[in-house]
């Protein structure tokens, strides 16, 4: 925030950090003269505040907002929400959520199934009708794709983060 | 009479704000809770709190004799039902009058009489308010209501005559769909009201949502505090609503305004009330039709606020203690311009499904012209059975692009995680040309879906600040298990310095 | 012209107050810090921000060389002064158009006219507005004053020709007292102002003191935003400001304004100002003088945005770029009540004696119709050279019982711990019969400050929670020592989990 | 602030703590079946929050916010503040405050001096007038008395907490 804050040029300890964000994966350098590199860019200058609030740049930083959650880091940036998972070197990745898995983000019953194994489906088709909270819910496709599995009935009562639908 | 003790039949941020009017009416505040909320922010709001059931609602927060048993046990004098719940409930009201309590809200019958859309349709068209052209069938099978759709003509809008929020109605484009969303509609009223009866009204093309607040008070006394403009919504649930609205012209509105008093003395109403009505057209010529009553205080009675000044759950009190209004229909007045959004615990990009969890990181904006009504506090994990309002954030300010800035500059300054929100998308539509432009049905949102929706990857800054994020940080203080119970013990006192 | 890019020559709340306004009108702002308060929250709520020199607020804050270097050294167009430091310098504003920056407040000569009190007073004379009978001198020895008073006549009122904020100011109640008198207002105008010339005025009996809001642009445009009713004083330092003032008929608040806009108009004035009035007497008799003119946005103008529903410092912005006003006088109105608290780090019960050290305990309080300008966090310690206002607490409601009411509720809700505040003694005054029936003057807390430094001991709860508070308690997560730097280091990433 | 909370019959750990407030002493014992009596009071139940809110009283508690600083609770009750001294049995008292002297609340300079030693003051009497912040601020006696002590002269810097006037 000091504008004449200094990039330091004393050797740096340096660590890499691989961040993945829809779909794509970043390597990003962390210096501990204050600075991180992300890809082939410019070290920016970077602040994290104790209570989460993150400056970015300097003079004129952008202000963000972090909290990590396991690998997981939520980052608010002027109104957008991103969630980008961290790998440090030196350390396994876990195995990926499983991508293209549909599952009830909270406790519910199933009204209706349309998704059949096999079936092409385009994003935005509705695969299942949940019920929660007296309201129908309509589980659609996050993308094109085939469905691969078929995890539930009409009438089951489902919990939050089980596999309803897998599409490929 | 007066008010000396209230419960309040509610959770979260309406219990919280009807905990502040009771306190600065020096009226003492009852909050109820069941179990999933035996730590809830509400509960610390009042003046004493006591438990009314398991986590599901039909056990606690819609349970009539649990409610009245938590009355009658704290020596309550009064029940304020806030919105959703009970609060429509015709059968609680009636329970709280036979238990001695004063029921803040209108009369038992008049919630009954409301709440049927048929019988409020039919009383409205006797009173000479504008209703949209529509059919009931007294045969109310699949056919009978076929019938009735063909009559209206296609597209029609099936509608459940218990409902409201969108709850079991469909658009029924042409004959060969009529029948499965026929069923649906009356599935879907049936689980939610216990009551299937269809009736038929004919689609208004690009109509607006615009309603009028109301206020009866026991002494033959209606007024309206102008309009509030509720287009943007999706599936029928309001997001952002704001006042004045862009599409009235003076003329218009007194004529609105008018029919709402009109509404209001038709259904023999007393306290607070919204009188909702589609908008068609545009200008002077503009038609608007009576939708339905609510019979309760509205989520979004803080734009009401904002630009007439008063205190609506204050003047609930008063009224329901058998005070007149205390204002004449001259003495309000509408100044300024007010936005609110409704912020939730969705996913907009995964079909706005609610989400839970706690909320690791969640700061509330400030400053001149910011409201934020909330539930919450970080830390706080939103549960999985309730409604997932998150806050209300209401920007008033001179005028409506000072308010659509002003909101727009809250909303960036309100970091939320740990869990989706709405937040992004509600960026997106305050910046959307057509709804700067006033320019808005209540298509808005399912029109410019795609757009609304559309994301960028993360900038440099986002990635950056996420490499820079250690797990480690002690950047969430609240989000620890403990903070589940907010509340030390005192026992073990003996074990630390004192 | 737009402005692009704000420099805030200030710090605290004000600093962030107009760092919000900035960012809603999409103007970058640029924050200025001491070394005291490289960490204080204002230096947070602008885009960037930097360091104008020592704690010393000669060496800083009102150093017009490196405020006006900071400006060009982060390429800001324009400067707005705040309230305090350097808002009513005339040098300064000279310096920022010298240097090519848009000064957000009147033009030089203006400041400088208004700033010799003794000239205002011929200025307003002139105009016809009245001003409080009085005497200047030429001979500026003990003894010239001294026949100026003989000539006014005891009890009379010294005060310093360049003089605010009641410094520089004596009541002489008779002539063995006036050399002492007159030796300390002297005394304190040097050390205030540099300028130690006095003048004598006629003591006003019980007089309240009522201020009107000015607006001025360049186009000619003035008008006025009604009263703040300021009488809520301690040695002429406001304590408690409100609007509408109780003591105004209508007759007398419409002969004010036009006096206010008149006293603008013959002062050429631009921008936001304030004409402050001495009111003698009550009902339409009333009578009014000039005190004198604030040059510069004023501490308490969110009451006036409570009741006008207007953005003052949204509309100094686009004044300042040569916009005409936003408003017409007719388009602006007086609606409901506000009530603002100071909330100060004082102790009341120690002669009001400043107080520094650590918020070891802060939360805001929060609801309808509260507004709170604050420039500090909890384990903020409160710095020892800089003004001791912690936060301002604004209630607006619809009545001036309403507005107490939620004034009382807020503050019995805003627990503020580790220093000593006024917060108790604001309570006792809202409590106050005179005050609650809105009969007090400027001698108010004088006349009752007995009863409103009346303490009780603790009561059975407060003893009861104090024996069951463990020093380990981790109550005080930001009081650590670390928290006087908020930011943490990246480098030592390696050591932790990622 | 459940209405149904018990007071516990079983036999509890108590814990002595003496109370100074006001010139007072109380003598208060707190026991692990979370209630508090002071003096020959009745037990009141007592809920500390992790955020330093504090319920007492069952079953309508009055609100508290309560901060250690040391051996010193600051409590806020409905808008008073009380300063309570802490002290646990078994813990020798420290030294008490130095009662009766009056000292600078921040960095000021001296302008007069109006108490000599052995004078009788009168409570509100002006003692010392110090400036600070451009503004003269008087030290008031704080209670009738006679001046003991007096440490400073007119032109003098004072320190914070630095005594100037003693009065007993």
């Amino acid at each position: 925030m000091d504008v004449d804050r200094g990039l330091g040029t004393r050797s740096a300890m340096t660590r890499t950090v691989m961040l993945r964000e829809s779909q794509a994966e970043h390597k990003a350098i962390v210096r501990d003269d204050g600075t991180v590199s992300v890809g082939d860019g410019a070290p920016v200058a970077v602040r994290v505040g104790r209570d989460g609030e993150v400056r970015v740049g300097d003079p004129l930083p952008r202000v963000a907002w972090t909290v990590a959650a396991g690998e997981m880091r939520w980052v608010y940036l002027d109104g957008e929400v991103f969630e980008i998972e961290v790998q440090t070197d030196g350390r396994k990745r876990r195995a990926a959520a499983t991508h293209g898995s549909l599952s009830a983000p909270m406790p519910a019953s199933v009204v209706r199934v349309d998704a059949q194994v096999g079936t092409a489906v385009r994003r935005g088709d509705t695969l299942v009708i949940l019920e929660a909270m007296k309201m129908e819910l309509p589980v659609r496709a996050p993308a094109d794709g085939t469905v691969t599995a078929v995890h539930c009935k009409p009438g089951d009562l489902v919990q939050p983060g089980v596999p309803l639908i897998e599409i490929v | 009479m007066t008010l000396r003790r209230v419960l309040i039949a509610n959770r979260g941020e309406i219990a919280i704000r009807i905990a502040r009017a009771c306190r600065e009416s020096t009226i003492e505040s009852v909050a109820v809770y069941s179990d999933a909320d035996a730590e809830a922010p509400h509960v610390r709001a009042a003046d004493l709190a006591v438990r009314v059931g398991p986590a599901a609602p039909s056990e606690s927060y819609l349970s009539i004799p649990s409610i009245v048993e938590a009355a009658r046990a704290t020596g309550a004098d009064a029940v304020h039902p806030g919105y959703g719940f009970l609060s429509e409930n015709a059968s609680f009201a009636r329970a709280c009058e036979a238990a001695g309590l004063v029921f803040i809200g209108p009369p038992a019958d008049v919630i009954e009489r409301m709440g049927s859309k048929i019988a409020a349709r039919a009383l409205m068209q006797g009173a000479g308010v504008p209703i949209v052209p529509g059919e009931t069938s007294v045969d109310q099978s699949d056919a009978g209501i076929i019938r009735a759709a063909q009559a209206v003509g296609y597209p029609a809008l099936v509608k459940a005559s218990a409902g409201g929020g969108g709850k079991g109605m469909r658009v029924v484009p042409d004959p060969g769909s009529a029948r499965e969303l026929i069923q649906a509609a009356r599935r879907e009223a049936e689980a939610a009201f216990g009551d299937g009866t269809l009736y038929v009204e004919r689609v208004i093309e690009g109509p607006r949502h615009v309603e009028i607040q109301v206020f009866g008070d026991a002494h033959g006394g209606v007024v309206h505090l102008f309009e509030r403009e509720c287009s943007i919504q999706r599936r029928h649930q309001k997001v952002i609503e704001e006042s004045p609205s862009a599409a009235l012209t003076a003329g218009v509105r007194q004529a609105m305004g008018d029919a709402a008093v009109a509404a209001a003395r038709a259904a023999g109403y007393r306290n607070a009330g919204t009188i909702e009505f589609l908008l068609e057209g545009a200008g002077d010529t503009a038609r608007f039709y009576f939708l339905e009553m609510n019979t309760r205080l509205q989520v979004e009675h803080p734009v009401t606020e904002a630009v007439t000044g008063v205190d609506l759950v204050r003047a609930q009190l008063l009224v329901a203690a058998g005070a007149p209004l205390p204002w004449t229909q001259d003495s309000i007045s509408q100044r300024g311009h007010a936005i609110e959004c409704r912020i939730y615990a969705e996913d907009p990009q995964n079909g706005f499904l609610p989400q839970a969890g706690p909320l690791l990181l969640y700061r509330e904006p400030q400053g001149p012209g910011i409201r934020i009504d909330s539930g919450v506090v970080e830390g706080y994990r939103m549960p999985v059975i309730y409604d997932p309002l998150i806050a209300k954030l209401t920007a008033a300010a001179e005028s409506r692009d000072a308010a659509i800035a002003r909101a727009q500059a809250a909303l960036r300054g309100f970091p939320v995680l740990g869990i989706r929100t709405n937040i992004p998308f509600l960026l997106r539509v305050l910046a959307h040309p057509a709804f700067q432009a006033g320019a808005v049905d209540t298509g808005f949102i399912d029109a410019n879906l795609d757009q609304l929706l559309r994301r960028s990857p993360a900038p440099l800054e986002a990635l950056a600040a996420a490499a820079a994020t250690r797990a480690a940080l002690p950047t969430v203080p609240s989000a620890s298990p403990s903070a589940a119970d907010p509340w030390t013990s005192i026992a073990d006192w003996g074990r630390g310095a004192p």
